[in-house]
């Protein structure tokens, strides 16, 4: 018997909240940014889930242009990651805050 | 298996605008490989600017075809995306911004010794996904114009490595936009869930078939609302707004206040206004927007009211300003939207001039921000203090100015659907905010002589170009609005095509 | 004839105009004459449309002359147009004979000040507004007279604008003057609201019948409030005393014998609608003038100012004339404002002259025994004197007479007040002649005391002064004839009798109890007369007995309003404008501004500038949408 | 069967997730994330999503954990953070309320309807045929210019990738170093 | 005459000459040149009053042309018995104010922005489409700002900036009640028009609905005539803008608001004005009281003819809304009176900071010693203030009274206070001015000089003049207000009360 959609989805919604909540609690820059990992990969297990479910393999090709992106934007922001933070031993997000008010 | 694919028909004559722009930020990086140097540095921006004329010019060919009140709106490549009078609008609005934000880059670039050509190639980049978001007819391809968008801008606000405010921009932009747009993607993913399908018109049709309230649907909305809404800076995903704009290289700032916010509402718009706009839904999202229109607009008028800060002092004005936006978007009704495109086309004008005036204030180092290095500026550049203020009182929405004009057509829309309240907020978030603008032209015109000589600021011819520009739309729309009127009403006509 | 009524302001009219100009130029003493010049060609303007009313037979002895449209609103119509009757000849003879007299006095008693042509500039402005009172044919052209003669009232007390006394004194009497206003112009709103129009001839004419008794007492009363303001009646009388201050030939026009009369011109001219008002509005008046009379006597008994005297003397003179009013007894009104006119002008110059010729001492009680020093002015002033005291056979016997017959006629009190009002007026202006010009020459004393004046000698006035004094002495003996209470000798009272129609009061008492009144007030003023001489002269009686403080003081009636009106007043407006307007309204306005600062800077420390700060709020906002998804599904 | 690799699977990737989020050090943190990876790779192909699980595994576990780690040596940042100290005040009780809500508010709108959408409107995932022909069906035909669109995605990668990397020769030659200290005037105050 | 557009000429000529003057080489030349602008702008109103006819109570020059077509947008300009003295008034007054006082630095800029000004105020007086009221209406706070701010005294910043949000806060309601109505008269009749004379005329909204919108407009006009309680910016402004722009805030701005209460509240919103017209009525009262307390201590000359505003500024209100001919016909000859008598006031006051450096009451005294002539001419002007008759002041105040008294007799009653008030205040103020012994530097205080007094001349001789003779403006204004007050009857159940014998004598 297969397991129903909504196992599925609300494991999603819960590796989706770990993500965020990691986001929101870890100070390393790199750790923040791998949270955003966790976030889009249970969106990518939702779409999945749901391609099952609807019979449709759009959710899946779906799927894949999120890796895309994923992967451009890993690039992109390791990038400035390793800009700002060559010099800084931690990168922690919080030191980032000169601006502000 | 011999699976045999049909590749779709792509219609390339609608495509235009955005083939212009990243294949010309193609040839802008091969130039940029093969000549470099500092001399050569304005031939990026002219090709640029170019480039931009070339999308309005597409788009006025365009827009013969689809727009107006004769025109056929028409699906392209596979039902991915909509060319019509909207995307068209659109397309003018980013094609505007990267002509003005090209032509104060150059003097800034210059000024600053930083490397031309790349930053062309990601504005350009930047711009295509704009439109691409504007175009688009799927979710999906919105995501991805939103990341083209995005991305680019992420690079292009950290682009002044010198300066740590720049940097910090970067990665604060970066980390909330990943953050946002992973909302947004759920937002998508509970969308297509709920119907079965990321594609607009599919939506659409299934939305109006489907009588049940269904809450997968519901949350999606409101995820893709977080995710667009942080996009256009509105309340309360609007905290990245301030730092990003006030670290980001200037002209990045300009392009970015005009440009993303417009593709984010571009999105925002037809997202809402044809898949979502049935009945039952209508109850549903429009408070939201509601609730979001008056925070953005209190929150950004009186938070600017205490920055010291001009880039900052803007930034939270233009929050401000998205919440007009979100006026027109709440009336939901065809003047509601006019009036949010045309907000969106004047306030562009608008706010890249005055980002190429702080363009200039902010002298070599791109560091003088502060209010009071404006002090004086009526006597040392009585033009440059005289087209700041114009802009400035056009942001304020005095009358005879395209800001005025603005206002003036959102709240007639929420007027006319009876949104009182909502018209009231308006008009006194208009008020706190003129009383920022004042300060600034206080500053300029009425400070205290500072001992110091008040040197004049060099203005590269670029920007001049630029500002004249600007001023000449936001002057000459402000008293002779008919044919923007007109195009913005007629832009203003979205259906959901199936 | 008739038509060149407008001759009569005309004149003064175009006196100020040109001395406006060119009084610089003219110069002392031309400006002067030029003035007196355009003053007697109103004179004899008077003289000759009087001359042309006389013409005229009885029943149309009112004419109109109508020269522009002044102010024509709506359903209101005003226009500029004099009406010529006998009231207002009457007035318009004896201000203009008067004013030619004291224009005259005026070039010699001004001779050498600064502002020589200025003083003519204002007077011709006063006679010009004093006519257009007196012969406008509407309220609201009577009002501009009204307010232009207060303007130059205020002008010429405070002409000598250096001194601080003069200044205030000039504002007060304007000010208070408009609290009568008040009543003059809530008086005419009522007027045109219920007659539709502020014309004499619509308003005093035929459709005063239609109006119910209420309404016609509260516009008599409130046109009284005007009167009580420009005739110094209580309690508004507070000011005459104070314009003393200005040169005495001002006090002698002005506040003696023309404009504080036009009250009760204004009282006799409205006498229809008094009529319809009834007895307890004639009551008020009459009480009110009575009182008035009885309480400023009171006060000269005390003063030592030469025209402080004078001046309570002229309010109670005034209330005598009120009195005459509210007893309905108009033409003893008029009368002893004509007779009055004259001797009060007279005491007035009189007193001018004196102090001219002591160079400029007014405290009566430095000075004594000016008889020989200023032979003319003493002599006319000891007629002036006997006049105002109601000796017979002089004009003020005459006038007063009548008053107080009426005033017997109609109520006991009103006749017992009014007599002993008439003995301590004796008494006061007694004091005031055997102070002045009788007694030892007190003023060498002070002369020796202070050294600088050693050589200092009373001298008399030159002719332009003295020949006025003259004039009104004449006047002042024997203005009784205007009126004799003898049958074909009642001029005044037939003269005036198309203006008052059936309200012209006929005595009811007797020929013998006529005569038995006027008996008992000559011996009253005899005895009055008798007691000064026993203080002042005789010594019999110790002075400082017969001034007490509170007397003095005015009955501390200066004091009074201060305190009950001036102080809470200024505390009301410093509180109005430095904590109500500043703190509360500007407060709130302010306060608006303050709370977006406010706000701004609350919501600024949540921009803390932590980038996961950020990403708590963006995630706490899609929380919240979700939230309202969720409310919107049910649970 | 299912529900066993389903628990398997969905347990590697739950704990993965709390590991990257909990592991003090980021390499660890990387690691973790590798197994939720694997996780979710596994419930692809659960769901018969077999390109795709390979896919993940490629990408994701084949790049870009790998880049992470090669920036966390770049940078030298693989010291431990002190996870016991939260220098802003309330934002690990605050967003812990946020997450609770968020997931109980998704849960509740997705308890009813799951499957409400239109069947099969991107093309048929299940019946005959292989998945990677089908995918590759939908790519080229409904998404064609999604597809198309993501090369101007890694073109933008790439060129921002030279820019943020690059030495500017201008920089060098003016004496100024790209590279410095960009907090320099920052104190260290809210660092532990 | 009849071809040639001249009220928009009236708009235009000043706005392009704002442009010509900012543009003008060398700069010195370029007031001027304003001076000659704002002089034809001055004669081509003279010209229009003489061309006016009387009699007449509708619009008059009326032209229009489209500008924003479906929004019923357009350019529409006409002039009427109310509104043409307030033209004329501005015609005469900006030109003064541009050359009279003196200024210390950037004349061009002044002039400038004094003509935008003027542009903008004529603008306000001859629309007749609401959008271009707005426009004009707005448009006139950026250069009184600079004005304010450019060349005003100490706290000039603080006031520009207060005289600015707070008039705009004002209009921001209006511009959502203008909306407002034109929407809901679009969805009425299915047309959409801000034709003014439409709007009036359909009369398409409810009466609840007309009433808020009545009071979204109110709120703008009290705040710009000022009305109590919504009157502090007008202290501070007045004290701290220029002379010239303190007699024009006066003279000209203030009657913007009142104006506005006449053409657009009264035309538009008559059963509205009708309900509330007590109210206002109040406050007017409320005004004249209060500013005249106020007034009677302040310690600023210049302070205090601001609060003399707020006093006569509460008649012009108390007229308005009495609703009768004669308080409507004496609120609007008052608007002039005012502009004339208080544009004068301030005048002087300049004359006198710019001889003494001070406006404290307390460092003046005795003035009229050093500057007879100078005194006289304030003295006039003061009695014009007080509402002395023969002056102008007496003729506004007395009709504006005299019909406020048919209808509501205790407001009248009350308000006749302010009229003893007034004298208290100015003649103190006077008083402690110009009398006394000068001491100090009030010694060698200089006379009026020659170009002084010709700046006087035509305002003291306009205040005689219409004090003696106002029978031409009001003949000229009485059909209009005539008309307006059948529209309101036509419009309510109000009717104007009669008085006894009806019609004239």
């Amino acid at each position: 018997m297969t397991v129903p959609g909504v196992w599925y989805l609300s494991l999603a919604a819960i590796l989706f909240t770990i993500g965020a909540v990691g986001l929101l609690v870890r100070r390393n820059v790199l750790v923040m940014f791998m949270c955003v990992e966790l976030m889009l990969n249970a969106v990518n297990l939702t779409f999945v889930t749901f391609a099952r479910k609807l019979d449709d393999v759009g959710g899946q090709s779906v799927v894949f242009f999120v890796l895309v992106v994923a992967a451009a934007e890993v690039v992109v922001g390791l990038g400035i990651i390793v800009n700002i933070f060559r010099r800084r031993p931690g990168a922690t997000a919080d030191d980032a805050s000169l601006l502000r008010g | 298996m011999e699976a045999v694919i049909r590749v779709p028909n792509v219609e390339w004559r609608q495509l235009t605008p955005l083939l212009i722009l990243i294949g010309g930020a193609l040839v802008v990086l091969m130039a940029g490989t093969f000549f470099r140097g500092r001399k050569i540095a304005w031939l990026y921006s002219a090709m640029t600017v170019a480039l931009g004329l070339g999308g309005l010019v597409a788009s006025a060919f365009i827009w013969d075809r689809v727009g107006g009140p004769g025109g056929a709106p028409e699906l392209a490549v596979a039902g991915a995306l909509v060319i019509d009078g909207f995307s068209v609008f659109f397309t003018v609005v980013v094609c505007s911004a990267v002509v003005l934000g090209a032509l104060l880059a150059d003097g800034y670039l210059r000024r600053e010794h930083m490397d031309a050509p790349e930053f062309y190639v990601l504005m350009l980049l930047s711009a295509s996904g704009g439109i691409l978001m504007a175009m688009a007819n799927d979710l999906i391809v919105v995501f991805l114009g939103l990341e083209i968008l995005s991305i680019a801008l992420y690079v292009l606000a950290g682009y002044n490595r010198r300066r740590a405010e720049s940097q910090e921009a970067a990665i604060k932009y970066f980390v909330l936009g990943a953050f946002s747009s992973a909302f947004f993607l759920y937002g998508v993913a509970l969308v297509y869930g709920a119907t079965g399908s990321t594609n607009l018109s599919w939506i659409g049709a299934f939305v109006r078939n489907d009588t049940a309230t269904s809450g997968l649907l519901l949350g999606g909305i409101a995820f893709l609302i977080v995710g667009l809404g942080f996009k256009v800076a509105a309340v309360p995903f609007h905290m990245w707004t301030p730092d990003v704009y006030q670290g980001s290289p200037t002209p990045v700032t300009g392009f970015m206040a005009a440009a993303a916010k417009a593709a984010g509402f571009a999105a925002l718009l037809r997202i809402f206004l044809t898949a979502f706009y049935t009945q039952p839904l209508l109850l549903d999202w429009r408070p939201i927007i509601w609730a979001v229109a008056v925070l953005t607009l209190i929150v950004g008028s009186v938070l600017a009211v205490v920055q010291s800060d001009v880039k900052r002092m803007l930034a939270y004005s233009s929050i401000g300003h998205a919440g007009y936006v979100f006026v027109g978007l709440q009336a939901a009704t065809d003047r509601g939207l006019a009036g949010s495109l045309f907000y969106l086309l004047a306030y562009t004008f608008m706010i890249l001039g005055s980002f190429a005036v702080i363009t200039v204030i902010g002298r070599r180092g791109d560091g003088s921000h502060s209010i009071d290095s404006y002090k004086g500026l009526a006597r040392s550049s009585p033009g440059l203090a005289f087209v700041f203020t114009v802009f400035l009182l056009a942001q304020a929405g005095i009358p005879l100015t395209s800001g005025f004009l603005a206002k003036f057509y959102v709240i007639s829309a929420a007027v006319e659907t009876h949104s009182y309240a909502i018209a009231i907020v308006a008009m006194l978030a208009a008020v706190i905010a003129a009383f920022v603008y004042l300060r600034l032209i206080v500053v300029m015109y009425m400070g205290a002589d500072s001992e110091e000589a008040v040197t004049r600021a060099p203005m590269p011819v670029g920007t001049g170009l630029a500002l004249g520009i600007a001023l000449a739309f936001t002057v000459v729309v402000g008293f002779l609005p008919q044919v923007v009127f007109d195009f913005a009403r007629d832009a203003a006509f979205l259906r959901l095509l199936i | 004839m008739l038509e060149a009524v407008w001759l009569i302001p005309a004149l003064p009219l175009t006196g100020f105009a040109v001395l406006l100009l060119a009084g610089r130029r003219l110069g002392d003493p031309k400006a002067g004459w030029l003035a007196t010049a355009m003053m007697g060609g109103s004179f004899i303007a008077t003289v000759v449309v009087f001359v042309g009313l006389l013409d005229r037979s009885e029943e149309h002895r009112s004419y109109v002359h109508t020269l522009f449209s002044w102010v024509p609103a709506g359903r209101l119509n005003v226009d500029v147009g004099f009406l010529v009757d006998p009231l207002s000849m009457a007035m318009a003879l004896f201000v203009t004979g008067v004013a030619t007299l004291i224009h005259l006095y005026s070039i010699g008693y001004m001779h050498g000040d600064d502002r020589y042509a200025t003083f003519f500039v204002y007077l011709n402005l006063f006679a010009f507004s004093m006519l257009m009172l007196v012969l406008a044919d509407n309220f609201l052209l009577t009002f501009l007279g009204w307010e232009g003669v207060g303007a130059c009232s205020y002008f010429l007390v405070s002409f000598w604008f250096e001194r601080p006394a003069a200044a205030t004194a000039g504002k007060k009497a304007f000010i208070v003057n408009r609290v009568g206003d008040f009543g003059f112009m809530v008086a005419m709103f009522l007027i045109f609201a219920t007659f539709g129009s502020l014309q004499y001839a619509d308003v005093l004419g035929p459709g005063l019948t239609v109006v119910s008794s209420g309404t016609a007492a509260a516009i008599a009363l409130l046109l009284f409030l005007g009167a009580t303001g420009k005739s110094a009646q209580l309690p508004l009388y507070i000011w005459l005393p104070d314009a003393m201050e200005g040169p005495t030939p001002v006090s002698a026009l002005i506040h003696a014998a023309t404009m504080v009369t036009a009250g009760v011109f204004l009282m006799v001219r409205i006498n229809p609608i008094l009529g319809v008002a009834g007895d307890t509005t004639l009551s008020i008046i009459a009480w009110v003038g009575v009182l008035t009379a009885f309480f400023a006597a009171t006060i000269a008994c005390a003063q030592n100012d030469i025209k402080k005297v004078l001046a309570y003397s002229t309010v109670s003179q005034l209330g005598y004339m009120f009195l005459a009013v509210g007893c309905g007894a108009y033409v003893a009104a008029v009368f002893h404002m004509i007779t009055h006119a004259f001797f009060k002008a007279l005491l007035f110059l009189g007193a001018g002259s004196v102090i001219h010729g002591m160079h400029d001492e007014q405290d009566m009680k430095k000075m004594g025994g000016l008889r020989k020093w200023l032979p003319i002015t003493s002599s006319t002033f000891i007629v002036g004197w006997l006049a105002i005291s109601g000796v017979p056979p002089f004009a003020g016997f005459w006038s007063k007479d009548d008053i107080l017959a009426n005033a017997w006629d109609k109520s006991l009190p009103l006749w017992i007040i009014g007599l002993i009002t008439a003995g301590l007026t004796a008494y006061y202006m007694g004091r005031q002649v055997f102070l002045v010009f009788f007694g030892d020459e007190r003023w060498k004393d002070g002369a020796e005391a202070h050294g600088a004046h050693g050589d200092m000698k009373p001298h008399e006035s030159p002719w332009t002064m003295w020949v006025p004094l003259v004039v009104l002495a004449v006047g002042a003996t024997f203005g009784g004839l205007l009126n004799l209470p003898f049958h074909g000798w009642e001029f005044l009272h037939s003269w005036l009798e198309p203006v008052l129609g059936d309200r012209l009061h006929e005595l009811t008492i007797g020929g013998d109890t006529e005569l038995a009144l006027a008996l008992t007030a000559v011996a009253l003023v005899f005895v009055g007369m008798g007691i000064a001489w026993l203080v002042y002269l005789g010594h019999k009686l110790r002075q400082e007995a017969m001034e007490p403080l509170v007397l003095r003081r005015a009955w501390y009636v200066d004091p009074l309003y201060a305190s009950v009106v001036e102080k809470p007043g200024r505390v009301l407006a410093d509180f109005s404008a430095y904590v109500f307007d500043k703190r509360i309204i500007d407060g709130a306005v302010n306060g608006v501004a303050g709370l977006v600062r406010l706000g701004g800077g609350r919501l600024r420390s949540v921009q803390t500038g932590y980038v996961r700060n950020y990403a708590l709020v963006i995630a706490a906002g899609a929380v919240l949408l979700l939230a309202y998804m969720v409310s919107r599904v049910g649970i | 069967m299912d529900w066993a690799i389903f628990a398997i699977a969905g347990a590697a990737t739950l704990a993965g997730g709390l590991g990257v989020v909990l592991a003090a050090n980021p390499v660890h943190s990387a690691l973790m994330l590798v197994m939720t990876l694997f996780g979710v790779a596994v419930l692809f192909v659960a769901q018969q999503a077999h390109f795709l699980a390979a896919v993940q595994v490629i990408v994701y576990a084949g790049a870009i954990v790998v880049l992470f780690l090669f920036v966390i040596m770049l940078l030298g940042v693989d010291r431990s953070e002190d996870l016991r100290y939260e220098p802003l005040k309330g934002q690990r009780p605050l967003a812990a309320i946020t997450a609770a809500l968020g997931v109980a508010g998704v849960l509740l709108l997705a308890r009813s309807d799951l499957d409400a959408g239109e069947r099969s409107v991107g093309g048929i995932a299940s019946g005959p045929g292989s998945n990677v022909s089908k995918l590759a069906e939908s790519l080229f035909t409904r998404y064609l210019l999604a597809f198309e669109v993501t090369s101007v995605l890694l073109v933008i990668a790439v060129v921002g990738a030279v820019v943020l990397a690059r030495r500017t020769r201008e920089n060098e030659e003016e004496g100024i170093d790209p590279e410095s200290d960009a907090f320099a005037d920052e104190s260290q105050a809210v660092s532990p | 005459m009849s071809d040639f557009p001249i009220l928009t000429a009236l708009v235009v000529v000043p706005a392009v000459g704002a442009g010509v003057v900012a543009l003008v080489q060398p700069a010195r030349y370029a007031r001027w040149v304003g001076f000659g602008i704002a002089v034809l702008v001055g004669l081509l109103s003279v010209a229009l009053l003489i061309d006016f006819q009387s009699g007449v109570g509708s619009f008059q020059y009326m032209s229009q042309h489209v500008w924003i077509k479906e929004w019923g947008i357009s350019w529409k300009v006409g002039v009427d018995g109310i509104s043409i003295f307030l033209v004329v008034m501005s015609g005469i007054l900006f030109p003064l104010a541009i050359i009279g006082p003196k200024i210390h630095h950037d004349p061009r800029g002044y002039t400038a922005w004094m003509l935008l000004l003027e542009a903008g105020c004529i603008g306000v007086f001859l629309a007749l489409d609401l959008f271009l009221f707005f426009v004009c209406w707005e448009i006139v706070l950026v250069p009184m700002y600079f004005l304010i701010g450019g060349w005003g005294y100490d706290r000039r910043i603080y006031a520009a900036l207060k005289f600015f949000l707070y008039t705009m806060a004002g209009s921001a309601l209006m511009f959502v009640g203008i909306l407002v109505l034109v929407f809901l008269h679009a969805q009425a009749t299915g047309v959409l028009t801000f034709d003014v004379v439409t709007l009036a005329q359909d009369q398409s909204l409810a009466e609840s609905t007309a009433r808020w919108v009545f009071l979204a407009f109110a709120l703008s006009f009290a705040i710009k005539v000022p009305i109590f309680p919504v009157h502090t910016w007008l202290p501070d402004a007045h004290t701290e803008a220029p002379t010239g722009g303190s007699v024009i805030l006066a003279a000209v701005m203030l009657k913007l608001g009142t104006y506005a209460f006449l053409r657009f509240g009264l035309y538009l919103f008559p059963d509205a004005v009708v309900e509330l017209a007590p109210f206002f009525l109040t406050l007017g009262v409320i005004g004249i009281i209060y500013g005249a307390v106020v007034a009677t201590v302040q310690k600023d000359l210049k302070r205090l003819v601001a609060y003399s505003s707020v006093a006569h500024l509460g008649f012009i209100v108390l007229g308005t809304f009495a609703l009768t001919t004669e308080a409507l016909q004496g609120g609007v000859i008052q608007m002039v009176n005012h502009g004339l008598s208080t544009g004068a006031l301030f005048f002087l006051v300049g004359m006198i900071y710019e001889r003494r450096h001070t406006r404290q009451i307390s460092e003046l005294g005795g003035l009229q010693k050093s500057a007879p002539l100078f005194a006289g001419v304030f003295m006039v002007v003061m009695l014009s203030s007080v509402g002395l008759p023969g002056l102008n002041g007496f003729v506004g105040e007395f009709l504006i009274l005299l019909g406020t008294f048919v209808v509501h007799r205790w407001w009248a009653v009350v308000a006749t206070v302010g009229v003893i008030l007034a004298a208290l205040y100015l003649l103190w103020s006077y008083q402690r001015v110009f009398h006394g012994k000068p001491e100090g530097e009030n010694v060698t205080f200089p006379e009026m000089a020659w170009s002084e007094r010709a700046l006087m001349l035509p305002l003291v001789g306009l205040i005689v003049f219409l004090g003696v003779y106002p029978k031409p403006v009001l003949d000229r204004i009485e059909p209009s207000v005539r008309d307006l007050i059948t529209h309101v009857e036509r419009h309510s159940d109000y009717h104007q009360p009669e008085v006894a014998e009806g019609e004239g004598r």
